[in-house]
């Protein structure tokens, strides 16, 4: 496992450095760019001359590569173009609403969706089993911020039975601690805090939970009729175990094998569904700061940390699919 | 583990999902296989459906003009005449769905909108195809060092999230044109189809009938040509079908993020509803539902098919 | 009485779409205590299937089972499913072909053994481990203790068949199927297996019904051995009358195409026309009368029964082959 | 709607007593909560807390280093300016100064201070203080520093050592009295001393916090303690945080303001940048007023009770004729686009409630207004026939307009320009549509290089005017409109701005708009759209501005 980690740390060091060189001189290859977007229309030209010379735009692009390179060895992304800030600040900010709500998420696409799934396949054939195809299919067919957008008109605004967007109640003035709003009430003792940021968190989990969701129910579905036909399960019989033991020593251990992969996959979906869901919800994450740092005026030194991040992510993603895999299969640990 | 050091061992557990997918949908391979596997499918209710779904979107998409009533672009006086940016007229003589938030015939726009639609996601699943197939079939027929090249190139391709490289990629696009989506959402799959062609090449060329084609002197070319690729290819197409589908899903969410075609006078499906659906949706709802409804069925459509093609071709399930 | 009696067990695959098939027609046989019973016949003659039909592991939906399977005096058949699985592993012990296959992957070896007793013997996991220990080591797994935690994969062919032995005979059960135990196995080890079951089951009294192909695993085992043809038992007979002198046609195929190196040498090899999966132009009748050189019109039409033979064995053929005239 | 939150309420109990249960476990140690008392929703005729729904980030506090609304909404509440707008006009009153008066040159300004004024950290506002920001604002050092005074560089043309900087010096004649003095006279003054990015900050705390250290980082600039934590002016309401995780800026109501005292407690301004969510926050009573909803949700929300204030439009919307394009050099042809555009129908069906058709560049609040300018009412015929004169038939033009950006005078740039090409094309003219992201080169394109032969752009005044409107579009060459030099024009402009006198400057001012648009024409004016803002029933004594810079001390929350 050691050497897999390793080469894991490898290939992020890898594939970072190819990032940052190709994302640095793409950006700064397009136009507009950190002038144009720190400019309002007031700008007469002669501001535009000193903020470049300000910039160092007037600089050799290789000599702006080089403070570039210089910064981020010192983990130095710039400042943000929109707000100023440090980069690193925005992002740990919005990091821990992305991670909240990717975690709700996954726990509610895992928690419904292995049993769904496992369900069907008992009941193949049957009308509870082709309903849940059905409905799985269309959850995977449906535009899921058309979906959010929906779930959100009907439950905030016809019958108010949750709040229409951000993480937490304005005013509510709870204590930062971690970031993680839930966890944050819990520390401290700000009971009505997390409580209020759970209320939050209600819709926009189940919106991005809505297309892994799917996808699990499927794989564990085939997963399982795929072990139901196996020998050992034939062989488990012959030996007249339990049902209950044959469910759940046999058939389960092995039909989660190609569902942990799945939600490993999902996982790196799930980044994508945020930015969808976090627009709909105005939910200030990592997803909502692409599309600012997008749309909200090409804040170029947001988007290369993010483009960084998001590979880090993947990569350590990766690595925890790996090791869980290697915990529940036995033939992967050997090698 | 991932076979040459990959980047990501996630992209690994794709690409091992798609070569297993592979081996089952061409291993046995042959001619017979499609037969039979035709067979099943026309035995097969979902994938009817889907099929007719299909066909049905076809045939609205190739005579949109025979069916729509009026020029999707053209703004008609007697809508724009009660038209304001917070009212729009319903249906009324000769516009049965009413108008859209531009005074222009909404059912046309439906219609014509099947096909901008098709345009897009058959651009978007053919390009991607065009480049994976070619790059696969490079890594499968030749190997070696090139082999190596393009497999790394795909996993760092696999190592984002389709949609998050989508986005990147339309950000990073100098301008945005209906290209600039096309091309995104083709981009995301070319490793896709890359990996799944070089896949099913390379259980090809274990097969009997390649090995006795090699056996008997045939050209290394003709064997590619003649006997790996059209085998090859029916994964491919299975992966097709699927991938249609989340192209015109990514297409939409890219317009709803404000990425997407900057033209608003193209009558698409993605673009009303991520655009004027969502932004008139408490003026006029069906400027959202409509759209919504349209892809989700051809979504459908192809998800149906495909699945279906996918289990068809699975020598599993034989009998 | 005997321990096992199967009375005109008749198995029907029904699935939607294609035509019910008769995989198992109306066999008969029984198994005395700690006798050791052969079903042969080539594939698909309905040998597993009718293992499977005893064991009551074949799936509920599209399969109709008829007849009685008598063990000791109970119908298994008519069992409730919970009160089979009391039986089976505890009364009723089975080997599979594939050792690979059929052992779980992901479960450590130790635990696979170690369930049965549990299950059947309310052992506590640590009692039923050491138990299993000493299972292993019966069974001829060199360091069993080690084993114990090893999976699967880790194991050789040979050393996962008599995995699969240490579990079919962890409680002692009194009937023991073996449904092609040997197949899957290198000649060199088919050989260790089978001397190890016999061993086995004559330490421990089990009967065992072998299931197989193979006439030689037979002659090195079975008391008594049923021939079966496209779900029917075509011939009974003791092994040494068997061997000697095969009355049904099929049977005596089957031995001609066993090469034997003490008669003529150089000579070809008999072989059987065509396959068993020949359908039969006549509802009724022999089945094997496409394929048998011996066919006379009685064998077409009206169906042919199974009669007792002189020597306690029977036989199910309108012209046998003839016997030399006991001197 | 009650019923439903009260609803919602009992639900949340319900998580929270399982919360509780699942925190036996894990409770052990804690942070301790250092908040005060929680989200008090106090909704007395006086006090409570007003949450203001704003539409994006503020970049800093500062005032001088700003230039957009969404920073100066929080500066507007927190710093004084030494002259003010009348609420709900762009006339000036007395602010810092209770009045002030100029030299006939127009060079020297005198500024009475309003005595016992306290910046918030309880120093005085006094003619040095005055005195000390105009001179931190002319001798700014550093590129990085003054490439973010927009403003500044605007207004007074440049900094200490530049040939055309318009400051010379300000002295305190006595510690009421304080005497600003120009190189030259600018149409700009008086009004431009009541922008919002001229608020006089504390010189103490400007010390204290070095307010002048800007420094570049990467893409951009870090700000100083003063801009971001410690901003110190004399208004309303003082600094109470920006939370920048849930996007809320808190300020509180400062109990000794010399001016009307804040009515409520605590102003929060909540940053919801998506339009329809703001609408919904408001609906779900979260939020007690937005700025800027969506344009087609005016009449819904009306119509459900809300109250939406109209700015009165102090804006302008424009279609840019380019005139490096030879044709467009042709007057007929600019004049055929004025004629072929149905600008009232745009209005109608596009333009934001309360919009109207703009005829000149200026809205009619503004000095110099001329109400007999050139129509150009639709008319095809006119517009085709005037093509053919010019021998400009099939005429083919590239039309840049922006995405990704909404404007208070353009809401919807693609569905504006696709209206508009659409009329065009009626003409006979050939319109090719060139989309550009706002920031990802709209404006470099347009602005920098002329790349267009058309595009839409727009303007929100900063101040009561001409130059403001007129004098920045065409006051000077512009890529945007077509890099020559338009002597005629911009020599008349000049002169106009350069006029003391009011009366004559009204005069100079009107002649300028009615030559813009029957002889100039680098432009067709649209239409004035006044950007909307909506509360809920309970807010009172919330005054619209023209210039989008409300102030809300005047805010109550009835019951």
């Amino acid at each position: 496992m050691v050497r897999v980690i390793l080469r894991r740390l490898i290939q992020l060091v890898v594939t970072l450095i190819a990032l940052t060189t190709l994302v640095f001189f793409w950006l700064r290859s397009l136009p507009g760019g950190p002038v144009d977007a720190l400019l309002g229309e007031r700008a007469t030209p002669q501001t535009r001359e000193l903020l470049t010379r300000a910039l160092g735009y007037d600089q050799p692009i290789w000599t702006q590569y080089g403070r570039f390179v210089k910064n981020v060895v010192t983990g130095n992304f710039g400042n943000s173009i929109r707000t100023g800030e440090p980069v690193m600040d925005v992002i740990s900010r919005s990091f821990p609403a992305t991670i909240e709500l990717a975690v709700a998420a996954i726990i509610i696409a895992i928690g419904l969706g292995i049993p769904l799934g496992y369900i069907a396949a008992r009941y193949r054939g049957r009308m509870l089993d082709n309903a849940t195809i059905i409905v799985t299919l269309i959850g995977i067919s449906i535009p899921i911020f058309f979906l959010g957008y929906l779930l959100k008109d009907l439950l905030t605004q016809n019958i108010h039975i949750f709040p229409p967007s951000g993480r937490i109640t304005t005013g509510m003035d709870n204590t930062d601690v971690t970031g993680f709003f839930v966890l944050d009430g819990l520390l401290t003792r700000e009971f009505d805090a997390t409580a209020d940021a759970l209320w939050h968190l209600v819709l926009p989990a189940i919106t991005l939970a809505t297309i892994p969701l799917a996808i699990i129910i499927r794989i564990t579905r085939a997963s399982v009729l795929d072990v139901l036909d196996e020998d050992y399960i034939r062989t488990a019989d012959a030996k007249g175990l339990r049902n209950t033991t044959i469910r759940k020593r046999h058939v389960l251990r092995n039909a989660l094998l190609p569902v942990v992969t799945t939600i490993g996959l999902q996982t790196g979906a799930l980044l994508a569904g945020a930015v969808l869901t976090e627009k709909v919800y105005n939910w200030g994450g990592l997803g909502t700061l692409i599309t600012d740092s997008i749309s909200g005026g090409r804040d170029y030194p947001v988007l290369q940390a993010l483009i960084l991040l998001a590979a880090v992510v993947f990569i350590v993603v990766n690595l925890l699919v790996d090791l869980s895999y290697a915990v529940i299969d036995p033939r992967v640990r050997v090698q | 583990m991932s076979g040459i050091g990959g980047i990501s061992t996630l992209a690994d557990h794709k690409r091992r999902r798609i070569e297993e997918l592979t081996a089952r949908t061409s291993e046995a391979g042959g001619v017979s296989l499609i037969r039979d596997a035709g067979r099943r499918l026309l035995r097969n209710p979902t994938a009817m459906v889907g099929a007719i779904i299909i066909l049905l979107f076809l045939i609205i998409a190739i005579f949109a003009p025979l069916v729509a009533p009026h020029d999707p672009v053209q703004r008609f006086p007697e809508l724009t005449k009660d038209l304001t940016v917070d009212s729009i007229p319903g249906a009324t003589a000769g516009h049965p769905l009413g108008s859209d938030p531009l005074g222009r015939d909404f059912a046309s726009r439906m219609i014509y909108g099947a096909r901008q639609t098709l345009f897009v996601g058959v651009l978007a699943t053919f390009i991607g195809l065009l480049f994976g197939v070619v790059l696969g079939a490079i890594a499968g027929a030749v190997g070696g060092w090139l082999d190596v090249l393009i497999m790394r190139l795909t996993d760092v391709m696999l190592a984002l999230p389709s949609l998050l490289l989508a986005i990147t990629l339309v950000a990073l696009a100098s301008r945005s044109t209906q290209w600039t989506v096309i091309i995104a959402v083709a981009v995301v799959n070319v490793p896709i189809f890359a990996r799944l062609l070089r896949g099913s090449m390379l259980a090809q060329r274990e097969s009997d009938h390649v090995l006795a084609a090699r056996a008997l002197g045939v050209r290394r070319r003709d064997i590619v040509l003649r006997h790996m690729l059209p085998n090859s290819l029916t994964a491919v197409i299975v992966q097709a079908t699927l991938t249609f589908a989340v192209a015109i899903l990514d297409a939409a969410a890219l317009s709803f993020l404000g990425l997407g075609d900057p033209d608003i006078n193209r009558a698409e499906w993605g673009l009303m509803l991520g655009v004027d659906g969502v932004r008139y949706f408490e003026v006029r709802p069906e400027l959202a539902y409509l759209p919504a409804l349209a892809i989700i069925f051809v979504a459908l459509g192809f998800t149906l098919l495909g699945e279906s093609m996918r289990e068809a071709l699975d020598p599993k399930n034989r009998r | 009485m005997p321990l096992l009696d199967v009375r005109d067990l008749s198995v029907v695959f029904q699935r939607k779409g294609a035509k019910p098939f008769t995989a198992v027609d109306g066999v008969n046989f029984t198994v005395e205590p700690g006798q050791t019973v052969g079903l042969v016949g080539e594939s698909g003659c309905g040998k597993s299937v009718t293992s499977l039909a005893i064991m009551g592991l074949l799936p509920r939906r599209g399969n109709k089972v008829s007849g009685e399977v008598r063990f000791e005096d109970t119908d298994l058949l008519k069992l409730r499913p919970q009160e089979l699985r009391d039986r089976r592993g505890r009364d009723i012990g089975m080997i599979f072909q594939d050792p690979l296959s059929s052992l779980n992957p992901v479960l450590p070896l130790g635990l696979q053994v170690a369930e049965v007793l549990e299950r059947h013997q309310g052992r506590t996991r640590q009692a039923a481990l050491r138990e299993a220990r000493n299972l292993l080591d019966a069974v001829g797994i060199p360091d069993p203790t080690r084993r114990l935690k090893e999976f699967p994969h880790q194991l050789s062919g040979g050393m996962r068949q008599r995995a699969l032995i240490a579990i079919a005979l962890a409680c002692k059960p009194r009937l023991l199927i073996a449904d092609e135990p040997t197949t899957a196995l290198d000649v060199t080890i088919q050989a260790q297996i089978l001397t190890l079951l016999k061993q086995l089951v004559e330490e421990s009294g089990t009967a065992l019904v072998m299931i197989t192909h193979d006439l030689g695993v037979v002659a090195g085992l079975c008391d008594t051995v049923n021939v079966l043809y496209a779900g029917k038992v075509v011939e009974r007979a003791e092994r040494h009358d068997l061997f000697a002198e095969p009355r049904h046609p099929y049977t005596h195929g089957l031995l001609q195409s066993v090469p034997r190196l003490d008669v003529d040498r150089g000579g070809r090899l008999h072989q059987i026309r065509g396959s068993v999966s020949d359908n039969i132009p006549w509802p009724e009748g022999c089945a094997f009368a496409p394929r048998c050189d011996r066919v006379n019109d009685a064998c077409i039409g009206e169906t042919v029964p199974l009669e007792p033979t002189f020597r306690g064995g029977a036989l199910r053929c309108t012209n046998p082959v003839p016997q030399e005239v006991p001197a | 709607m009650r019923a439903s939150r009260m609803q919602a309420k009992r639900l949340r109990t319900v998580i929270t007593a399982g919360v509780i249960a699942a925190l036996t476990i894990g409770a052990a140690g804690c942070a301790d909560s250092d908040r005060d008392s929680g989200g008090d929703e106090g909704k007395a005729a006086t006090g409570g807390t007003f949450i203001f729904a704003g539409a994006g980030d503020p970049k800093n506090f500062d005032p001088i280093f700003n230039d957009d609304g969404e920073s100066f909404r929080p500066i507007r509440q927190m710093y004084d300016t030494l002259i003010e707008h009348k609420p709900g006009t762009a006339e000036l009153q007395g602010g810092l100064a209770e009045s002030w008066s100029n030299d006939p040159t127009g060079k020297i300004w005198t500024f009475k201070l309003r005595q016992g004024v306290k910046f918030h950290d309880g120093s005085a506002l006094d003619a040095a203080a005055v005195c000390a920001n105009f001179d931190r604002w002319y001798n700014m050092k550093g590129d990085a520093a003054q490439s973010q005074m927009i403003y500044y560089a605007d207004v007074f043309g440049g900094f200490a050592g530049s040939p055309d900087a318009v400051y010379d010096n300000c002295k305190a004649q006595d510690p009421a009295t304080a005497v600003v003095t120009m190189k030259k006279y600018k149409g700009a003054f008086p009004g431009a001393f009541a922008l919002t990015a001229f608020s006089i900050a504390s010189p103490t705390a400007m010390k204290q916090y070095d307010a002048d250290k800007v420094t570049q980082n990467g893409d951009s600039f870090a700000y100083s303690a003063f801009a971001t934590e410690h901003p110190t002016g004399t208004g309303a309401f003082t600094y109470g945080g920006w939370n920048k995780a849930t996007g809320e800026i808190t300020l509180n109501k400062n109990p000794d303001y010399f001016g009307e005292k804040a009515k409520v407690d605590k102003l929060i301004i909540k940053v919801i940048k998506d339009e329809n969510t703001r609408k919904q926050e408001l609906r779900a009573g979260t939020v007690q007023a937005i700025d800027f909803p969506a344009p087609a949700d005016r009449k819904a929300l009306a119509g459900e009770g809300y109250k939406v204030l109209d700015r009165p439009a102090f804006n302008i919307l424009y279609l840019g004729l380019n005139q490096k394009n030879p044709k467009l050099k042709d007057l007929r042809v600019r004049q055929a686009i004025a004629y072929a555009i149905n600008r009232a129908q745009l209005v109608q069906t596009k333009g934001p409630g309360g919009a109207t058709v703009a005829d000149q560049f200026m809205p009619n609040t503004v000095l110099g207004y001329a109400p007999d300018v050139q129509k150009y009412d639709y008319n095809l015929e006119k517009a085709k026939q005037l093509l053919s004169e010019a021998g400009a038939t099939g005429l083919t033009l590239n039309f840049y307009y922006p995405t990704e950006v909404s404007r208070p005078y353009m809401p919807n740039p693609q569905e504006i320009f696709t209206v508009l090409a659409n009329d065009l094309q009626a003409a006979g003219i050939k319109v090719n549509g060139v989309p550009r992201p706002w920031n990802g080169g709209f404006k470099d394109d347009v602005q920098q290089f002329g790349k267009q032969d058309l595009h839409i752009l727009g303007w929100t005044g900063d101040y009561n005017d001409p130059g403001n409107f007129v004098g920045t579009f065409f006051g000077r060459e512009k890529a945007e409109f077509g890099d020559q030099a338009m002597t005629e024009m911009f020599t008349a402009i000049g002169k106009a701005d350069a006029t003391v006198d009011q009366a004559a400057k009204k005069t100079a001012w009107e002649q300028v708009n009615r030559d813009l648009a029957a002889k100039w024409l680098p432009a067709v004016p649209l239409w004035h759209a006044p950007p909307a803002l909506v509360t809920t029933k309970n807010v009172e004594g919330l005054v619209p501005s023209p210039l989008t810079n409300e102030e809300f001390n005047t805010v109550t929350l009835t019951k």
